[in-house]
């Protein structure tokens, strides 16, 4: 059947052939996440207050990034992928801020007084 | 004959545009301020309505398809208009919403030195507790021309406290306090509901507010703290009336959602476990702390364990009693009791 | 119709346009898929961020239960799993199917690893009578550390489950890899499963510093 | 494989089983139809009932329990089997790839898993009728959900996670079909509406409902394991169950009304042969509001000992949204202007939709501004205002898209001057239905109410007789449907003069809908040129 490629491959630059990343881009990537989960351990028997929860997630942030990025090749595939995954996070997050938001003036801002 | 149809949906909208006609009485000054908001949304909507219902008909007639063949002009849009019909609607919106905080900002703060009631939601009913102590059960006074505060908590499940005449509204919600405030400016009695699905009465979990002229409130306090010295059996009888009781029993024999209490004391009941018993005190006692240990046969278990207190308890039984000796020495007494 | 597709002659499902064009449109499911697996699982972490700002004191008192060593283990192993699948993909690409079933391999044999180290975990707890909401009946002065434990067995238990689908997905592609259905030209569904996979590991990533590591 | 000519998706294979195994995405759509239409006739009944039981004030025939009961079924019927599913699922499988150019979805197993997890979420939620039923009503909350419910509950809960799944799979193909399957010039601002409508569906579905999927697993723990998450008695919140409730909930009901959206963009662009006014600020549109719909679900919530900034903010973006759906409403009748406009009865449905959707979304304002919505939350008026909404709205859009559609479907034409009499019945019935109510709201009424207050009593009346019209009217509706598929006369493929790709096969198209790939190289609405 006769079949045109104006519409489908705007966006998909790879079509036809899959990149491969070299050998060793894998073992390096394997090699950072297992020094950042030293990292969150080791960081985590200090007290930065308030930040323990902002480090810790920051930290899993970038551990989460390389495995998207390498593992799951968002870095070099369609852009639709990351804007998938990004998106899904980013109202993930507006979930929960604005029931984080009733949460902490629930008291304050509804007072029976 | 489609036209006819319109005009007259139309009118019907008319006539029922009056802002005051449909809503309940202006029982406070709030009330007020919220049926302007109100008449102001219902008029600004009528204009878009009928701007917007109007054209569409207007045009719908006029350009009615006339040959099979007919041309069309090619409009794209028109980015003025765009701007136009997204902008009014728009700063209408911001209006009603500025004008709604305003509104809300003042039914929710409360007044500093309020009379306070604390209101228990329960299934199915609203107990009120007084600071002198009186203590009522589907039924509260305050009085007029004093600012109102509720504090509402249940221990069970969700309920709301509606008062549709002063417009508010509040739930009430197991795990903490809420409020309500209110300063109701003419005497009379209001309905109060519970606007929160609970279960199988929520809709006869009602109460009755009283607005008094301060001198009746006082009495009204008095009366009703008097209870405690009435004879036992007529408190008794004030309590299964006056609380939730009667909502599910009724107090000739005839059933209701539990059994009739007409002929209860010292008869013989059986359950639908095959078990019987006589009713005396202690199965009476059994059967409003404890209702699902024995469940009367052909009822089901519905009935909830009411927390009547020991003294309550006491008056109620008496009731019971008094009502069968009664009910040997002069059948009309029942008769009587049946027709309050 | 679909079922009578023959990959190994670069045959495609009759509504594609190319072999490529099916794969790419798969992985773009696959993808829309994960969205909704966060956002499935963020259910949890929203209701765990909100408990965590109303009652500080039961999560740390909680975390003192839970051995991060074992935490530590798991994250590891997940890691390593992740890893060998992505390493699996890679293999397939250069056509090296014996080296890509190796790597599923070793991908299953993490994934059970972890889920033994789970269930060791999982009886230490019931053990000391640990149990989620109101079975709760471990001796606290803690006020609702149950709500604790509520919020580590719905979230690990939950993950847990995705592990258990995820080693059926990977028996399934390992089964289909041994039988040479894959190649560098067709290997969607390992990619599928490899891109679950990630995401079982990317939900550890966060789970473990939130429960572990308070 | 172009199929013979004379051969189509209807009479290609036959049996029973060549339908339930059947990947073509135009018998799923057939099959999602004939489900859709007969939950809706349960679902239906329930409410004929209950309104009955409503005709007066104290007992007529059934016990609180038991209407209870049916108000639970008749809501959690409508939304969760009839109307989500209805127009992406029901409507949008049919026609979706058929407007793109598309031989199918994207994943037709896919495609057809999803009904089966309709159709088993179905089961399992009827199923607990046999367990003493359900008696939340359609929200399940706590903690009355959690040990004071009727016994079916947990069952209730667990067919709505499972139908949840259904429509996680369903928006998840329409996004990837969208997306990759467009015929050879299919740009996006080539779409039709309808495309743009079901693809925001779709990325609500796919966003919101797993949301719904946690939060009903969370339910059934806490009532399988009392995990305490929403339990005050275990450190929980109440609250927060309505957070995760409606963080679901009212994005759904955008779900609901975007693709009767499109159908109305479809049916007003057909009936007056006219370029669509507007094409991208209605596309734009609906991308806008399923955005903006996700952060706008505290306006549930007013009354329920939420923050009071919460409130507010979430009151301001409620009237965000009421602007985008405004510029459609307008554009609709701008398109009319200068039209050619033919009365057919899906046009008339179309002529309902804007008159009806207008009265329910201008009293969606008023429950979104805070001093009102106190007075009539969890009143009749709310009732009123989403009967007005998604019966007026999305239900006369899919009659009216049914009766546009028909003669793709089934290659049959319907009898026109009954499908008039159909749109008369239901319009009025549903006016005299809903209209009354929205002044038993203001006058106080509170809904779930078995019982009510003699006042009341005239309005309520009028009510169920309006209920009986509106009966009378879908019932009309199905027989001149069922009259259509087995005696209507045969259908042109292109009997209104529509210029979307669907009119441009045969009707009933063929397995792969289109006996040559469609080039396409102009927009959807192109009549005049
Ligand atoms: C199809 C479904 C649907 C749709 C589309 C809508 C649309 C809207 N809804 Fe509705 N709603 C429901 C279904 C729907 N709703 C349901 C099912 C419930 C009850 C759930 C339950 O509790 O069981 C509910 C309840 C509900 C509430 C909670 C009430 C309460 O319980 O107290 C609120 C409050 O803000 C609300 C607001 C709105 C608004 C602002 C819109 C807006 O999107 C409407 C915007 C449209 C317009 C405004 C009309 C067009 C605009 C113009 C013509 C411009 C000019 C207009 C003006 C100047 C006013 N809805
Ligand atoms: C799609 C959604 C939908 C639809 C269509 C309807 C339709 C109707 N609804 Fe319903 N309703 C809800 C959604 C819907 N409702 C929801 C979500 C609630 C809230 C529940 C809760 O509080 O939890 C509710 C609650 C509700 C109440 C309030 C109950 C209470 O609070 O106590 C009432 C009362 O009058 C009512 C009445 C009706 C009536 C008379 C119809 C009539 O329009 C029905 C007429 C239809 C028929 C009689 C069926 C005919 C069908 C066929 C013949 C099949 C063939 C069909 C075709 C050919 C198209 N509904
Ligand atoms: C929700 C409805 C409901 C309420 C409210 C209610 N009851 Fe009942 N009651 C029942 C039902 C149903 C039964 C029969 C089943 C059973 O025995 O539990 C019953 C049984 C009884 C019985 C045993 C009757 C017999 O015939 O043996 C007594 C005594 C009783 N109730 C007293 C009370 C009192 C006193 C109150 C108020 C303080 C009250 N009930 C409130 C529903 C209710
Ligand atoms: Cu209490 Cu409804
Ligand atoms: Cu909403």
């Amino acid at each position: 059947m006769e079949s045109s490629k104006e519409s489908h491959s705007s966006h998909a630059h790879a079509e036809g052939e899959h990149h491969t990343l070299p050998f060793n881009v894998y073992l390096s990537v394997f090699a950072t996440l297992i020094f950042l989960t030293i990292i969150t351990v080791w960081v985590a028997q200090f007290n930065f207050g308030a930040f323990n929860g902002l480090v810790a997630m920051g930290i899993a942030t970038l551990k989460a990034a390389l495995v998207g990025m390498y593992f799951m090749h968002l870095k070099y595939d369609n852009k639709l992928y990351s804007v998938v995954l990004v998106g899904s996070v980013g109202f993930l997050i507006l979930f929960w801020f604005f029931t984080y938001f009733d949460f902490i003036t629930r008291i304050s801002e509804s007072s029976t007084l | 004959m489609l036209g006819f149809i319109f005009s007259s949906l139309f009118n019907l909208i008319f006539v029922n545009a009056n802002a005051s006609t449909y809503m309940p009485f202006q029982g406070t000054e709030l009330s007020e301020s919220i049926d302007s908001l109100y008449g102001f949304l219902i008029i600004t909507s009528l204009i878009s309505f009928v701007l917007l219902i109007g054209g569409m008909i207007w045009f719908a007639f006029k350009y009615k398809r006339r040959t099979d063949n007919d041309s069309t002009p090619n409009i794209h849009g028109n980015t003025a208009l765009e701007f136009l019909w997204s902008f009014i609607p728009f700063v209408i919106f911001m209006i009603v919403f500025v004008w709604g905080i305003i509104i809300h900002k003042d039914m929710r703060n409360m007044p500093k030195d309020a009379f306070e009631i604390q209101v228990t939601g329960y299934q199915w009913g609203w107990k009120f507790d007084y600071k002198s102590g009186v203590q009522t059960n589907g039924e509260f006074a305050v009085p007029v021309g004093v600012p109102v505060k509720l504090i509402m908590k249940s221990d069970e499940v969700l309920h709301s406290f509606f008062i549709p005449a002063f417009r508010i509204k509040q739930d009430v919600v197991p795990g903490i306090y809420t409020s309500l405030w209110f300063n109701a400016r003419t005497p009379g009695d209001y309905q109060v509901f519970c606007t929160e699905y609970c279960g199988t009465s929520h809709s006869n979990m009602l109460a009755t507010l009283k607005v008094m002229a301060p001198n009746d409130f006082e009495n009204w306090l008095i009366e009703n703290s008097k209870v405690k010295d009435l004879p036992l059996a007529e408190r008794g009888r004030l309590i299964i009336e006056k609380g939730t009781c009667v909502s599910c029993h009724n107090i000739s024999n005839e059933r209701k959602i539990g059994p009739g209490f007409a002929g209860l004391w010292g008869s013989n009941r059986e359950f639908a476990d095959g078990s019987s018993a006589v009713a005396d005190e202690n199965y009476i006692r059994e059967s409003i702390l404890y209702p699902a240990k024995k469940i009367v046969k052909g009822y089901a278990n519905q009935m909830n364990a009411q927390n009547l207190s020991e003294s309550e308890l006491q008056a109620v039984i008496e009731y019971f009693k008094a009502q069968a000796s009664s009910n040997e020495s002069n059948k009309d007494t029942s008769m009587n009791l049946r027709e309050q | 119709m679909s079922s009578a597709v023959n990959r190994t002659q670069g045959e495609y499902a009759h509504h594609y346009d190319s072999a490529a064009h099916e794969f790419e449109t798969s992985k773009f499911g696959v993808w829309l898929f994960m969205a909704t697996e966060i956002l499935m699982f963020g259910g949890l972490f929203v209701a765990y961020a909100l408990f965590a700002s109303r009652y500080p004191e039961i999560f740390e008192e909680g975390s003192t239960f839970l051995n991060w060593k074992y935490g530590a283990a798991n994250t590891v192993i997940l890691l390593f799993s992740s890893l060998t699948i992505a390493l699996s993909v890679y293999f397939l690409q250069k056509n090296n199917t014996k080296a890509a079933a190796l790597n599923l391999f070793i991908t299953l044999l993490c994934a059970g690893g972890f889920m033994g180290i789970k269930f060791i975990e999982y009886s230490h707890k019931f053990h000391e009578h640990l149990y989620p909401g109101k079975y709760f009946s471990h001796e606290t002065t803690v006020e609702n550390l149950a709500l604790y434990f509520s919020l580590y067995f719905s979230m690990t238990g939950l993950h847990g489950l995705h592990v258990l689908i995820g080693m059926g997905l990977i028996t399934w592609i390992l089964i289909r890899t041994l039988r040479g259905e894959f190649h560098s030209k067709y290997y969607t569904p390992v990619e599928g499963v490899a891109l679950f996979w990630h995401l079982v590991d990317l939900v550890w990533i966060y789970l473990f510093p939130l429960l572990y590591l308070v | 494989m172009a199929s013979a000519p004379g051969v189509n998706y209807l009479n290609e294979s036959s049996g029973l089983w060549s339908w339930l195994t059947t990947l073509d995405h135009k018998r799923i759509g057939i099959m999602y139809m004939i489900s859709v239409l007969s939950f809706f006739l349960i679902g239906g009944i329930f409410a004929l009932l209950m309104r009955l039981e409503l005709i007066n004030a104290g007992k007529l025939f059934i016990e609180a329990n038991t209407y209870n009961q049916f108000m639970t079924f008749h809501g959690a019927i409508m939304t969760f089997m009839v109307i989500i599913p209805g127009v992406p699922a029901f409507i949008g499988n049919f026609i979706l790839p058929l407007q793109l150019g598309a031989k199918d979805v994207a994943f037709p197993r896919v495609n057809l898993l999803s009904w089966y997890c309709l159709m088993i979420g179905a089961i399992i939620s009827f199923s607990s009728l046999i367990f003493g039923g359900a008696d939340t009503g359609w929200t399940f909350y706590t903690p009355y959900s959690i040990d004071k419910a009727a016994g079916g509950t947990l069952l209730m809960v667990l067919g709505a996670f499972v139908m949840g799944f259904s429509s996680i799979l369903t928006g998840l193909n329409f996004v990837a079909t969208t997306h990759r399957l467009r015929a050879p010039g299919m740009t996006f601002f080539r779409m039709p509406l309808m495309v743009w409508a079901l693809y925001s569906t779709a990325i609500i579905q796919i966003i919101a409902t797993p949301v719904l999927g946690i939060t009903l697993l969370l339910l059934a723990l806490e009532k399988i394991l009392g995990i305490g998450f929403f339990d005050p008695k275990l450190g929980g919140d109440p609250v927060l169950f309505q957070h995760f409730f409606w963080f679901y909930s009212h994005p759904a009901v955008y779900i609901m009304i975007l693709p009767a959206m499109g159908i109305v963009s479809e049916l007003i662009t057909t009936f007056s042969k006219k370029q669509v006014f507007g094409y991208k600020a209605i596309a734009f549109s609906s991308v806008g509001i399923a955005a903006v719909s996700f952060f706008v679900w505290g306006h549930h919530m007013f009354v329920s000992g939420q923050s009071l900034w919460a409130a507010w903010l979430f009151s301001l973006i409620t009237m965000l949204v009421g602007v985008p759906t405004a510029i459609k409403v307008f554009n609709w009748v701008a398109t009319l202007y200068q039209g050619s406009i033919e009365f057919r009865s899906p046009m008339l449905y179309a002529f309902g939709f804007i008159f009806l959707f207008t009265i329910g979304g201008v009293t969606g304002i008023f429950l979104a501004t805070l001093g009102t919505d106190v007075h009539f939350h969890d009143t009749y008026f709310v009732v009123a205002h989403f009967h007005y909404v998604m019966v007026g709205g999305t239900l006369m859009a899919i009659m009216g898209g049914i009766y546009y559609w028909l003669p793709k479907m089934f290659g049959r034409m319907y009898n026109e001057f009954l499908a008039q009499m159909t749109f008369v019945l239901i319009f009025l019935g549903f006016n005299v239905t809903f209209f009354p109510q929205f002044i038993l709201g203001s006058m106080g009424m509170p809904r779930r109410y078995y019982n009510y207050l003699p006042e009341y009593e005239s309005l309520n009346q009028i009510s169920t007789f309006g209920s009986w019209m509106i009966g009378a009217g879908f019932f009309l509706a199905l027989g001149v449907i069922i009259h259509s598929i087995t005696r209507g006369e045969k259908a042109p493929d292109n009997p209104w003069g529509s210029k979307t790709l669907e009119w441009q096969t045969s009707s009933p198209p063929p397995h792969e809908n289109f006996r040559e790939t469609p080039v396409v190289t102009g927009g959807p609405y192109e009549f005049s040129s």
